[in-house]
Formats: C-alpha cells, structure tokens, sequence
C-alpha cells in the first residue's frame, strides 16, 4: 500500500524558541487591543483595528501552534474551506439584518 | 498508523481538521446570531454597563498561555522529555481551570447584577455563545488531564505524539476561538 | 478471519459492507413510513373537505412524512451507499474509523426511532396516541414552534430528534472525507475516483458545514422551549427571520446533500450500460464541486415572500438560477455519455434514465420559483410541493433505485429479476407523473400547501384525486419491488463477481465481497481499471484466496452504548427529568471512554 | 389571454371535469401586480418549456439510436469535448440572462412603493383571521377587504401572533405577515368582483381554515360601503329579539374580546360592529346565516379545529343564542 505514499508528514516541528516568540507577540497583541479598546483616540478606528489584530493572533496561532505553516495544504484547506464560508455567511447576514441590502425598512426592523 | 493511509496523512489528525472547519460554522453562526442582535435588547442590563474588562482580559491572557504551554507540551512530547511533557500538560489542563473558573465568577457576576439567560437579547446570546464556548473549554481540560493521567501511568510516550499534537489541535482552536469571542464580544461593543 | 454470524455480530459490527445493509434496511423500513403517512395524505385530499383525519393530525402527518422522507429515508439510503460501495470503489478494506461509522449507524437509528415514538407515546404525556408527533412543518418555522404557540411535547421531539440525526451525520460526515482522501488504493489518485465517490465527498464537505448552522439554529429553539431564553421572540427585540436564516442556510445545501450522491450514482451507472466511459469526466467532478459550492449562496430563495428587500430578492434570484448551469452541464455530459454507446436497457438504466427525464422537469420548476416576483404566486403551493417531488422523488429516489439494482447483486450475491424491476420502473414513473404533474397545476389554481382541507369551490378536486390516484399506483409499485427483494433472497439467481461488466474496482471481488474485501489491494494505474480503452488494457482481479492472512478487527459494543447515551439524555427535557440526564451522560462518557481505550486495529 | 394559458386551462377544465370557474387561480390576474407577476411567469414558463423539449428530445434520440443491438461493435470510448462542454456552458448562461434581466426589473416595480394617493390599509393576520384597518378612514373590519376598483391600494402587512401569509391570488403575490415586521403589497385592482385567497403560511392548527375575502367594488360602491361602516351599529328596535340579543351580548363573555363600538371594547377576536354586512363568518368559512352563526356561537372549535373562540363556559341557552344571532344579524 506504500507504493505511492510520499506523504510527508514529519514535517520539522518549530523550536521551542520561535513557540516562545509567538507566545510573547500573543502576548504583545492582547495588550495592544486592550489599550486601543481605552484610548478613547481611537474609538473612530477601533472596529478595523481591533479585526485587524485579532485576525493576527488568529493567524499566528494557527500558522505556529497547529503547524499550519509547515503542514500538508489538505490541513490548510479543511480549515480554510468552512472558514471562508463561515466568514460569508457572517457578512451575508449582518448585511440582510442590518437593512444594507434593503430599500426599505422591511427587513432592517430585524 | 500513517504506513497505512494514500496521503501518508494520520487518519485522526486529518478527521479533526476536518472536525475543526466543521466548529467554524457553528460558531460562525453563534457570533453571527450574537452580531444580528447586538443593540436589539428592550431591557438592561447592557453590555458596557456589565462587562469587565479588565477581568475577561486576564482570562484571555491565561488561555493564550495555556495555549503556549500546550505546545511545549508537545514540543517535550515529540522529544521524548516526559518529564516536561507531564509538567506542561498539567499546566495546559490547570490554565484551562483557571478559565473556567474565571467564567463561573463572570456569570455568578452578571446573574447577581441581573443579566440571566432570559432576561434579555444580550443575555441570550452571551450566555449561549461563552457557554458553548466553555463546554468546549471544559472537554478540552478533561482531555487533557486524560492525557496526564495516562502520562503519569506511564502510557504515554514519544510514540503518542500524534494524539498530544491532536489534542493540541483541540486546544489552540478553542483558543482562536476566544480571540474572537473576545474582539467581537467584549471589546468591539 | 471467517465472518462471525449470529444477533451479536450485528450488533457490534464494525464491517463497513454490514454497516451499510443495515443502512439500507433500516432506510427501507423508516421509507415506508414515511409512504404511508404519504398515502394518509393523499386520501385526505383525494376530494374537497376531506374527513378521513382531523386538522390535527394532518398536521404531524405531512410533518412527519416530510422529516422522515428527508432525514430518515434519503439521507441514510445514501448512506448505505456510502458505507457499502465507498471503500471498496476506493481498493480499500474499510473506512478509515469502522467504530464511529457504528456510531453513526446507531445514532441515526435511536435518533430515527425517538422521533417516530412521537406517534405512540401521547397516553404518557396525558394526550390520545397519535397527538404528540411533531407538528410544525419540516421546516419548523419560528414562532409557531415556541413554547407559546405549540406548548406540547410535539416540537421537543423534533428539536431533540433532528439534533441527534444531526449528530449522526456529522460523525459519517468526517469518517467518509478521512476515507475518501486518505485510504485509496495506490495509484487511485483523486481524478480517478470513481463519479459516485467524488459525489460522496461533495456530499460529505457539505454535511460537515451544514449540520453545525442547524444544530445552533435548534439549540436556539431548545433554549427558547426549555429554559426561557427569547432567540426568536419578537416581544424580546428578537425575530423569527432569524429561525429562517439559519434553517434554510442549512436546508439548501441540504437538498443538494440529498441529489448530489443521487447524481453519482447516475454517473456511474450510463457508463456501465453504453458500455462508454463517462462523458467529461473531470467536467461532471467539477461541476459537482460547484453546486456544492454555489448551494452556500442562495439560501434566501426560500424567503422570497419574507419581505428582503428588493436588492437582496435580486441577489438571491441570480446566485440561484446560476445553479442552473452546472446542473446543465451533468445533463448533457450524461446525454452525451449514452450518445454513440452501446445502450443495454437493464432496470437500473431505466432508472438512471428515468432519474434524467424527471429531474430536468424539477429542475425547470425551480427556475420558474427562483424569479422572486413569480415565486410570489407560487410560494407555499402546490407548485412548490411539485417542485419537491420531481426533484427527491424523480431526482434521488429514481437515482438511488437506479443504486439499488445495480449493486444489489454486489451487496447480497443475488441477482433481482428484471422483469419485476421494469414493471417497477414503469410503474412508478407512471404513478409518480399521475401524482405529481397535476400538483403543479393545483398550485397555479390557488391551493396552498400544508392544508388539510379546501373547499370544493376551489375547483381543484379531480386534479387532487388523479393525483392520489397516482400515489397508489407508486405503492403498488414499491409492493412490487418489495416482492423483488423477497425473491431474491429465495430464488435470485447467484450473481458473479461482475453481473454487468463495471469498470470500477467494486467488481473485482466476490459477491458479496470477504470481510477483509480486497485479497491483495490493487494498484490504480487508470480512471477505469476494469475496462480496456485506446490507452490501456484492464486490470487483473485481486486472487480469490488472500496469499497471506489479513487481520479482521474484532467488533465492539461501546459505539451503541455511547450512541444509546443520546436518546436517554433527551428523553430527560421530554419527561422533566434530571436524573435521566445523569444516566444519558453516563452511558455516553462511559461509551467513548471505553471506545477510545479499546485495543482496536483497522 | 395569451394562447397558453386557454391550453393549460382547457386541459385543467378536461382533467377536472370542468372543475371551474378556479375563484383562487393565479393565471387570470385581476389587478396590474397580478398582471405583471403574470406576463414574467409566461416568459420564464416558455424558456422552460423550450428547454424541457429540446433536452427531452436529446435524451429519447439517444436512447433510441443507440440501444443495445446484435452484432452492433463496441462503442468508441469517448472521453470528452472541450469545445462541446463550453457551448453547453454558454447556452443555458444565455438563457439565464433572458430570465434574470425581466426578473429583476419586475422585483422593482413590484416592490410595494404605491403612489402617495393610494388608499392605505393594515393587513393583520391572527390566528386565524384577518383584521383590516383603514388608518385614513378610522374604520376596522375582519375577514373581508373592501377596496375601489382602479385606484391605487397599499396593504402594509404583519402579524399579532405567528407567521401567515396575505394572499389573494387573482389580485397578485403572497406576502408573509410577520409579528414585528411589517411588508407591503400595492395593487390597483382592475374588474370588479369578489375575489378569494387565504393564508399561504402554515400558521397551526387551522391554518386550512383561514381564508379571506377582497371585494373590489367600483368607486361608488367603496364609497358607500365605507360610509356604512363608519356609522355606529343600528341600534335593535325594542321589543324585538335582536334587543335581547344585544342584551345578551353585553352580560356574556363576548364583551371581552369582540368590539361594538358603543357597546364592548373586546380585541381578541373580530370587530362585530357590522358583522351583519358581511357575506361570510369565521375568515371566510361559512356564509353569514343565522344557522351557522347559531352553532358558531354555540361551539366555534367544533366547526374550526383549535379556533380561539373557545366554547363557551356555562354554554348559552338556545334561545340566547337566538336571541345572539338575530342581533348580529341586524349588524349591518
Ligand atoms: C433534491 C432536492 C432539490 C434540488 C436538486 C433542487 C434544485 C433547485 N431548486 Fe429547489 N427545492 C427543494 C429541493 C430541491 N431543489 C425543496 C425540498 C424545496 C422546498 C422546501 C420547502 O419549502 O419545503 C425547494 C424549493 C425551492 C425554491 C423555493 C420555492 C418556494 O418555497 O417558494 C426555489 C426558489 O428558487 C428552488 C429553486 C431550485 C433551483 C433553481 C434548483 C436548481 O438546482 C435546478 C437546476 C436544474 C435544472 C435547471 C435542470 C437541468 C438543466 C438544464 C437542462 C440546463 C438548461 C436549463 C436552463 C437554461 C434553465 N427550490
Ligand atoms: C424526501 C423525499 C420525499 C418523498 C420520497 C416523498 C414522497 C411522497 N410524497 Fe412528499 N413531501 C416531502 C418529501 C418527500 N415526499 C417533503 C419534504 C414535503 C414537505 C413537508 C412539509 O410541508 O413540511 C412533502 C409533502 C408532501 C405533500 C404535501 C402535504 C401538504 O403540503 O399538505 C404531499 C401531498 O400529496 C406529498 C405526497 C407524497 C407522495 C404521494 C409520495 C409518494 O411518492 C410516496 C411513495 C411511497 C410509498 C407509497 C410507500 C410504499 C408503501 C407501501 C407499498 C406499503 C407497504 C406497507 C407495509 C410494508 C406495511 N408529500
Ligand atoms: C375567547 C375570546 C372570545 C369570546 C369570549 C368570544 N369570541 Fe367570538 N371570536 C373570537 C375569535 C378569536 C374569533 C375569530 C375566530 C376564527 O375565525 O378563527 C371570533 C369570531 C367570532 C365571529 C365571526 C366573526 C367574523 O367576522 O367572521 C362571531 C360572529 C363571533 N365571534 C361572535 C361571538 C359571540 C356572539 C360571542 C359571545 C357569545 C363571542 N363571539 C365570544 C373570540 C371570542
Ligand atoms: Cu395563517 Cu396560515
Ligand atoms: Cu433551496
């Protein structure tokens, strides 16, 4: 059954020290948006921004901790399949209730 | 195991990406539900008047590094160090705690403020959305105790490294999780 | 290594083949429930102000025909497919997790079994028998499922039935995707697949992403009936639109979790019967693929009368007659398939090709409903109900008995007669247009769906009747497939390895296949191993005896226990009970605790 | 009438056994929304059919020519044709086009907005009647809907309780009735006559049961009819049994949730107020006689499973009953 196996599972793991970066720019991040959240400077941005370093942290443990970076695309794209549809349908339906889409308030009541 | 697949893949790992894609759209659809109707609630109590920030951002910061330790958890693991691999595994399960624990007082908090399950939108979809987020927090920690329970027995090894890496998995998804919950929940309000 | 017989063997098995038979009959049986709830249906409406049941129990009657057609009969027949015919399509000796596909099974049938106990269980809820099965419409729309408007146990059987189904689901779901990528035979690469288990997978991406919006959108409802939360209450600030979103954003893509396997078996069946390879082979995967991916972006064409707002109607309108396409494409790759081959008219083409004819018309249907404007006079009528039937009963179910006679004879080493099957195949397709053609025109003449009754004034009487009419004659027709089965048993002729000259790995085996299926695994060198073509010759069958002996896992008990553990912990919201909550928990800890230290080697 | 639809009535009328005139049909619009939901339905219809022929044909030619026979030698493996599966790409895209773009130009100009003249009415659906409120002319009703034939009408739809769904196909699409959202239809009715529709969205129990009325009537008559309606009820000459009634009516339960105006404030239920004017009792179920209003008022659930007017505790006496039906009756 091996004939055609190249698979390659083993994959160099990342060092205990980049584990350790990526702990402290967690770290960093979760810091950063609890400030942003109180600096009332940055209440008109804070929506974008605060996607924006979520998303980081999303992305560094994903990419680090699950070993999405280095690991077979299979893995990248069952993750990434439903993720992109979920974020879709997310979008689909903040805009069909908050009346985006609507050119009258029927819907928007939602 | 992997001697035996097409993709020289392991089979559970596999499964529980597949698992994982799956949980984005249940939780897509809680976050999505609690987005909808964000502003919605008749009565109090609202959100800026009950959340505590400063609060929830300790917990975040102790499943971050939960998530840290689950890791080296692995990493000690895959090099066959059990010592260690026992030590950040019980650290992993004991953050884990740390959370939960954190999350009862947070709801004991809100219930005594007077925000319940029914009292309003807001309480609806908070309670629903951090409490399935808990259950799966609350599984991950007895995995993980399992784990450590077998290590001590001695029944883990460099050779389970897949089901640590697995377990991980687990962990840090529950975790990314939270990062959002916590961006869209408590500080985008 | 020789097979273990006896109750018990069932009942742990582990066997993928095993799993499947029981699969099938348990769809079969839960199938004609469903049928005859069907034809309690159609003798109600057979003339105007029909009296044979009350407005009550008409009720639960096309609920529970509905839910079980969908969830009970289609979903798990293909299922059976998926068990049996996946792995050894594949050259693989089981799935890649036999013990959860036992969990699947089980779960599906206590889930099954649970939500048709509604029908008997009234006298323990202080109600008459038949008065406590759900009620809503398949579709359960909020707010006439709150606890406010349907106070009784009705919708708590289906909320907590559907979440076990859905549990089910999911389980096989990410079972078959691990199987399907990761267990082929060497050489099988993905663009070799056969047609059906690319379908299968298609089929299986969308269950894993479906279920779980479903599953939230019932807990939702379980809070709101259980423990006073107000997610789709609209003196609470909330809406009941929401209920729509989040079932219809499952329930598309669940129609097409219902055709896409239904498909595959269509592609895989023509080919062996024009004795052609499959038209654009890789055109038909891809275009699988695409209405998988496209059936994410049209959710909202079941809301047309729901008042989204022109843009969103528009939006919605597009994305959906879009699906036309691909769908087209399958269409004429499989005309094309036929055209110029060597057509043997076996039953199952006959249903291969029935499933075309049939389909197109459904199809066509729903092009006319997703013109948001017309779909306002067509909404929640018989049009649409038409609509239904040409596609399930037209699309999958001819698809999926076109399923049935072919692998038959793989799966029980008898052959069906073929005579019988014609007259079945004829038969239905009769009765099935009797039913379900004049449904379109009572649409159009103005009777709503979901009415128990209408007036005789409405003119629509003799078009109801040839209608019920139709509906029996599909019965007679499934007694006769029934008997077919029957016989079969007792007088089938043995069928040999390869009854029909298939090109696919799952006739390089016995039939029925070994418990361990492949003596030595194949190696793949083509899309159509079994066939020689220009560019190759076929393959050499695996040797009848294994050169070596293969280890057969045992089976195991815990996947029941774990899977009984479900049931008795909803039965603890239906009876108030908090002990029996502690007791379900149990049996399922205890399940997949002894389940995962089980010694157990595939 | 485009040609056919005379075809696809004529074979309805034949399989029915002249089973018309259809008082619910949907292919003899009334009204210019019903028209224009018609003539779009039309155009899609013959696509479809064009299709249904053309792939139909395909598949019988095929199946015919190349059947199985003796001798024939073993097809050519064919594996596919790029140039092949692009037509058939582009050809149903093509199609598609000629469906969208009429489409979404219907879904504009049906979209509710009515000229600002348009006479506005309430649609609330109940379980399971309907309750017609005409804000200009401070005038409620139930169950059946008056408007004037060719001016502009605006139906701004919702629910007290569940989902329903307005309906009255001669006059054009269904909308759902939605508790806390409110849609609108606008029509311009254009013949008079009495059309029929019912509920479209399975509402519980009676759902079957919940059919209503929209009676276009010509200027003249809307005016009429309104002017009656906005007068108090006529008060029963004494002595007769429909002051007794009256008398009833104001000790017994029906206070509670039926209005007369100047007599019970009740908004359970339908305003009586001029019940005796309408053709039909119970949204559309029965005609409006002292027959079926006397066993209505005895045991409504009996005649309309899980109807709300619960029967009544003590039951009536007959001859209060009697008495009940004479004075509704005189509600005109
Ligand atoms: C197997 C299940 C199945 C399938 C495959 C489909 C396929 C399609 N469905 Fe259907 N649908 C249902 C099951 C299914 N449906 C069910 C169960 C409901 C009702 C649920 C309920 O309310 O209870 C429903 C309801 C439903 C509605 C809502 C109606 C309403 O309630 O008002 C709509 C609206 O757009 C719709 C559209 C379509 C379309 C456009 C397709 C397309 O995918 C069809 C594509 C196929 C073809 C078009 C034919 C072949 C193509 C060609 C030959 C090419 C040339 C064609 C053209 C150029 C047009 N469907
Ligand atoms: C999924 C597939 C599916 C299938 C296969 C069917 C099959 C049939 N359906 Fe169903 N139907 C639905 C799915 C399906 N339906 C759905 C989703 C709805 C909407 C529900 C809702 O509104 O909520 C619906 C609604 C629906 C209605 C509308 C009800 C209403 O709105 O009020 C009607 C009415 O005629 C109907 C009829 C039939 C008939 C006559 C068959 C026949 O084809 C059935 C044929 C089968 C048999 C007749 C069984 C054979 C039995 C025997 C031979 C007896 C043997 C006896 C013993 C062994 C004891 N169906
Ligand atoms: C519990 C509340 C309730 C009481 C008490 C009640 N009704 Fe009703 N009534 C209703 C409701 C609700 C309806 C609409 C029922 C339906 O059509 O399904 C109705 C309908 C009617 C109708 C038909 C109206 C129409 O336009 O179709 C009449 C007539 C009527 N009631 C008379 C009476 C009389 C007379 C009494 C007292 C003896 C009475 N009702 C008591 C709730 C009530
Ligand atoms: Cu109201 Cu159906
Ligand atoms: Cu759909």
């Amino acid at each position: 059954m091996s004939a055609e196996r190249e698979g390659t599972e083993r994959h160099a793991h990342p060092t205990v020290g980049v584990y350790l970066r990526v702990g402290a720019a967690l770290v960093i991040l979760t810091v950063l948006e609890v400030g942003v959240f109180y600096v009332p400077a940055f209440h008109v941005v804070l929506v974008p921004v605060l996607l924006v370093l979520s998303s980081a942290k999303f992305t560094l443990v994903v990419m680090f901790y699950m070993h999405l970076k280095d690991d077979n695309k299979v893995f990248t794209f069952l993750l990434g399949g439903p993720l992109v549809i979920a974020v879709g349908v997310m979008v689909a339906l903040l805009f069909l209730f908050l009346g985006a889409l609507t050119l009258r308030g029927a819907a928007g009541a939602g | 195991m992997t001697a035996h697949t097409s993709m020289g893949l392991d089979n559970r790992k596999m499964a529980f990406w597949a698992f994982i894609g799956s949980e984005c759209l249940l939780f897509g659809s809680l976050i999505s539900t609690y987005l909808v109707y964000k502003g919605k609630s008749i009565v109090g109590p609202y959100p800026p008047e009950i959340l505590n920030i400063p609060f929830t951002s300790v917990s975040t910061f102790d499943l971050l590094m939960s998530s840290l330790m689950m890791v080296l958890a692995l990493a000690a693991v895959q090099r066959g160090d059990m010592k260690w691999g026992k030590i950040w595994l019980f650290s992993t399960a004991l953050l884990g705690l740390v959370f939960l624990g954190g999350q009862v007082i947070e709801f004991t908090d809100f219930v005594h403020k007077g925000l319940t399950i029914g009292t309003n939108l807001f309480g609806c979809t908070f309670f629903v959305l951090t409490g399935t987020h808990g259950a799966h927090v609350t599984v991950g920690v007895l995995w993980l105790l399992t784990l450590w329970v077998r290590a001590l027995q001695g029944k883990l090894g460099p050779a389970n490294a897949m089901t640590v890496e697995i377990t991980g998995l687990y962990w840090h998804f529950v975790d990314v999780v939270w990062i959002v919950i916590f961006t869209v929940v408590y500080l985008i309000q | 290594m020789s097979e273990a017989r006896g109750l018990t063997s069932w009942l742990t098995t582990t066997d993928h083949k095993r799993i499947g038979l029981l699969y099938f009959w348990t769809a079969l049986a839960f199938f004609l429930i469903g049928g005859i709830e069907a034809l309690f249906i159609r003798v109600q409406l057979a003339q105007p102000n029909g009296q044979v049941v009350s407005a009550e129990t008409y009720n639960q009657l096309f609920t529970m025909h509905g839910t079980t057609m969908i969830f009970l009969a289609l979903m798990p027949l293909g299922a059976s497919f998926f068990n049996y015919m996946v792995p050894l399509q594949i050259g693989a000796r089981d799935v890649a997790f036999p013990r959860l596909n036992a969990f699947s099974y089980w779960v599906f049938l206590f889930g099954g079994l649970l939500l048709n106990a509604s029908w008997f269980v009234g006298p323990l809820f202080h109600a008459g028998m038949l008065n406590v099965a759900p009620d809503g419409g398949w579709f359960g729309y909020a707010n006439l499922t709150e606890r406010q408007y349907s106070p009784g146990p009705n919708i708590d059987f289906w909320v907590l039935g559907l979440q076990i189904l859905g549990i089910s689901s999911l389980a096989a779901g990410f079972n078959f995707i691990v199987t399907i990528l990761n267990m082929r035979a060497p050489g099988m690469k993905m663009m070799r697949l056969p047609a059906f288990t690319w379908m299968t997978l298609v089929t299986q991406f969308l269950i894993i992403t479906a279920f779980p919006v479903i599953t939230v959108g019932l807990a939702f409802l379980m809070f709101d009936r259980f423990f006073g939360t107000h997610f789709y209450v609209r003196e609470a600030g909330a809406t009941p639109i929401l209920w729509q979103h989040l079932f219809w954003l499952f329930g598309h893509p669940e129609v097409y979790i219902l055709i896409l396997p239904a498909m595959g078996v269509v592609s895989d069946v023509l080919p062996t019967f024009s004795r052609k390879p499959l038209f654009g082979y890789p055109v038909v995967v891809y275009s699988g693929i695409l209405i998988g991916l496209m059936s994410w972006g049209v959710w909202s064409h079941h809301m047309f009368a729901v008042g989204l707002g022109p843009i969103a109607d528009s939006v919605f309108a597009a994305t959906t007659m879009l699906i036309a396409v691909p769908t087209g494409v399958k269409i004429f790759n499989w005309i094309a398939t036929l055209w110029g081959g060597d057509i043997r008219g076996t039953t199952a083409l006959h249903f291969a090709v029935g499933f075309i004819a049939m389909f197109i018309i459904g199809g066509l249907s729903g092009v006319t409903h997703a013109s948001p404007p017309a779909d306002l006079q067509q909404t929640d009528t018989y049009y649409v109900v038409a609509h239904i039937h040409y596609v399930f009963f037209g699309g999958t179910i001819f698809g999926l008995f076109a399923g049935v006679y072919y692998w038959w004879p793989k799966m029980t080493g008898r052959l069906l007669d073929e005579t019988l099957g014609k007259v079945h195949f004829w038969l239905q397709f009769i009765g099935m247009n009797l039913a379900f053609f004049p449904m379109h025109l009572i649409g159009l003449l103005g009777m709503p769906r979901r009415v128990y009754t209408y007036a005789p004034e409405l003119g629509v009487g003799t078009l109801n009747l040839v209608s019920t009419i139709g509906a029996f004659l599909i019965a007679l027709s499934i007694l006769i497939f029934l008997v077919n089965l029957w016989r079969s048993r007792t007088h089938g002729q043995p069928a040999p390895n390869d009854p029909w000259g298939g090109a696919t790995l799952e006739w390089s085996v016995s039939s029925p296949p070994p418990v361990y299926n492949f003596s030595v695994i194949p190696t793949v060198t083509n899309r159509l191993p079994r066939w020689s073509t220009e560019r190759h010759g076929p393959m050499r069958d695996p040797p009848a005896v294994p050169p070596e002996p293969i280890h057969v896992p045992g089976g195991s008990w815990w996947p029941m226990v774990a899977a009984l553990g479900l049931p008795v912990l909803a039965l603890a919201p239906l009876t108030q009970t908090l002990w029996v909550a502690f007791v379900g928990a149990a049996l399922l800890i205890a399940g997949v605790y002894a389940w995962a230290f089980q010694p157990f080697e595939v | 009438m485009p040609r056919y639809r005379l075809w696809l009535l004529t074979v309805a009328l034949w399989v029915a056994g002249c089973g018309g005139p259809f008082p619910q049909t949907t292919l003899e619009p009334r009204s210019d929304f019903g028209s224009v939901i018609d003539q779009l339905f039309t155009g899609i219809f013959w696509w479809a059919a064009g299709v249904f022929l053309v792939v139909e044909t395909l598949l019988v030619i095929t199946l015919i020519r190349f059947r199985h026979r003796e001798g024939r030698p073993a097809p050519k493996p064919t594996h596919g044709h790029t140039l092949m599966e692009i037509a058939w790409t582009l050809a149903p895209a093509a199609i598609l086009v000629f469906v969208a773009v009429p489409t979404v130009r219907t879904i504009f100009a049906t979209a509710g907005e009515a000229p600002a003249d348009a006479l506005k009415v309430d649609v609330i659906g109940h379980q399971w009647w309907w309750e017609f409120r005409y804000r200009e002319l401070g005038l409620v009703t139930a169950n059946e809907l008056h408007v004037p034939l060719g001016r502009a009408v605006q139906l701004s739809i919702t629910s007290a309780d569940v989902i329903h769904a307005f309906w009255a196909p001669p006059l054009g699409g269904k909308r759902d009735a939605i508790p806390g959202h409110v849609n609108r239809i606008a029509f311009r009715a254009d013949r008079v006559g009495v059309y029929d529709g019912q509920c479209a969205e399975f509402c519980g129990a009676s759902h079957a049961n919940m059919r209503l009325r929209v009676v276009v009537d010509s200027d003249s008559g809307f005016g009429r009819w309104a002017t009656v309606q906005l007068a108090g009820p006529a008060a029963p000459a004494a002595g007769t049994l429909a002051e007794r009634g009256k008398a009833v009516f104001a000790r017994s339960a029906c206070i509670g949730c039926h209005t007369i105006q100047g007599v019970s404030p009740g908004v359970i239920g339908p305003n009586l107020t001029h019940v005796g004017s309408r053709a039909t009792i119970a949204s559309g179920l029965f005609p409006n006689d002292s027959a079926h209003l006397a066993s209505w008022i005895a045991d409504a659930p009996a005649l309309k499973p899980g109807s709300l007017m619960t029967r009544m505790k003590p039951p009536l006496k007959d001859d209060d009953i009697a008495a009940l039906v004479a004075y509704l009756a005189s509600l005109k």
